[in-house]
């Protein structure tokens, strides 16, 4: 219970502070999904993001890219600003607009150097170091923000594919 | 609900079959399995990802860190099966370059096995 | 913006309320999707559950029929809290103990009239009326509140499938 | 994204194939369309749910819909090719036993057609 109370005291500064930020979604225009920072979980996101992506439209191949870049965020999330302790809360905010599908997640972890977040040169073989670049090829916007004492915002955000003989 | 992985020795060669998602929760078992594998002088491994339904980054370095010790030790390692979402992720990285990707076991076998 | 005020508004009543009822989940121990009034958004939720019932441990054959009953659940929310007007909330959180699947679902609907929240006879045939009967056969446990002036409470719950052999 | 449907007129009976999820979203859908097989007098419809992936009480009340038109009219209708998900919620709620449910498409043809 106490370390319940303890999250509750930090979600209402997250609120606080996110108003502060500009807020980037309203509630109940958009689908949120929120995870604990536990590896296993990232299968239910998966699956929902598959059917978030495909109803903004995006191809199979698309929605596969999208899954992609969301895991990898979420798995930074956990690896980096959680250092791997489970039980920590991930939120992921979806929103389709009419030109953009825009994806938003907030941890309360450790605030990040946000100069730090870079992926390795792709020529210098290594494990690690792919995540960030997969997230930068994938989606066409990519925004870390670093929410001061809070936690991190990666706002993220793909362009709708074109309808067959739209403008 | 996690990965299933079989290891079958053909000649030379040990065959590595991955059933299920690698991502960060699963990937941690494959690691131990392909770790098991490389480490003897002029080791041969094949991975086959055929029933592989979704790989990320996590797959990968997994994938990277046998082929370096494939490498140091040399050995000869190969992919092969790959599905279009997990051919996507080896270009998207542009590791398509880097690992000798088989479209069929048989090629791959002969390849690695020489 | 001013709907999105009076949503806001809504929700801190909400959180309110929902403290005075005894809180059923603690945010970072569960995995929560809200959703909105709209059906299209409904086969995203499925996905999700399918996987959340999945890790569960519940068999494929559980897992559907887990689907259909949150699935049901939601469609009565919409039509019949929200009569059928989109873009207004629901709250879904899961939460996997050591006993029971637990699924709480929340709107700031209508409060409903608990005593009309029946299934019709099965015997007497007619279109409708029996998403009730499909949720009380699912689930272990059903329970609706009407959360004052808020909206409404579903908490359902399925006790997870022995281990073969266990005791 | 949404349900897709096909009709098709074998002898005297319609044969509506449904693809897809059928829930709240998508049963307005294959409601319009099954409204429009079953007002003649001694329809016949057969419905085959056989690439039906989900189906929830919102697509049962469409066929049950049907039916009592159909009935009204002295009409036939079967439903044929359910999978394990949706034989399941026709178990649930017993209507099973108020269907005509056949397990392949020719048998039940024969059967709407007499
Ligand atoms: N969410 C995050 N919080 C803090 N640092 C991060 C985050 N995501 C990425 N980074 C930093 O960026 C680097 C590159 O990330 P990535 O390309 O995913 O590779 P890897 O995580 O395997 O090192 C990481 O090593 C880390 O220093
Ligand atoms: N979430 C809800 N809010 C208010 N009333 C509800 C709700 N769910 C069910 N009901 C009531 O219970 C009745 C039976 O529901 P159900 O079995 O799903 O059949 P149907 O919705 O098709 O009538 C509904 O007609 C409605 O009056």
């Amino acid at each position: 219970m106490e370390d319940g109370m303890e999250l509750e005291r930090k979600i209402a500064r997250l609120f606080f502070t996110i108003r502060q930020f500009k807020p980037r979604w309203l509630p109940g225009k958009s689908i949120r999904i929120s995870i604990n920072s536990d590896p296993v979980y990232l299968r239910v996101l998966r699956a929902a993001m598959d059917e978030i992506a495909a109803l903004a439209g995006f191809s199979r191949k698309e929605c596969a890219k999208i899954i992609l870049a969301v895991d990898e965020a979420c798995s930074n999330v956990i690896r980096h600003a959680y250092h791997d302790v489970a039980g920590q809360p991930i939120y992921i905010t979806c929103r389709i607009t009419p030109i953009k599908l825009e994806i938003v997640i907030v941890d309360l972890g450790e605030p990040a150097d946000i100069k730090s977040i870079k992926p390795r040169p792709l020529d210098e073989l290594r494990p690690g170091g792919l995540g960030v670049h997969i997230i930068r090829t994938v989606m066409d916007e990519v925004h870390y923000e670093n929410l001061a004492k809070i936690g991190n915002r990666l706002i993220m955000a793909k362009f709708l594919p074109r309808e067959e003989g739209a403008l | 609900m996690s990965l299933q992985l079989s290891t079958e020795q053909r000649g030379n060669v040990a065959v590595v079959g991955i059933t299920g998602d690698v991502d960060l929760y699963s990937s941690p078992q494959l690691r131990k399995e392909i770790l098991k594998l490389v480490n003897a002088r002029d080791a041969r491994l094949l991975v086959d990802l055929g029933k592989v339904t979704y790989m990320d980054s996590s797959g990968l370095a997994t994938l990277i860190e046998g082929l370096q010790h494939i490498n140091r030790n040399n050995g000869r390692m190969a992919v092969t099966g790959l599905r279009d979402a997990v051919k996507e992720i080896f270009e998207l990285t542009r590791l398509d370059t880097v690992f000798s990707i088989y479209p069929d076991t048989e090629t791959a076998l002969e390849w690695v096995a020489s």
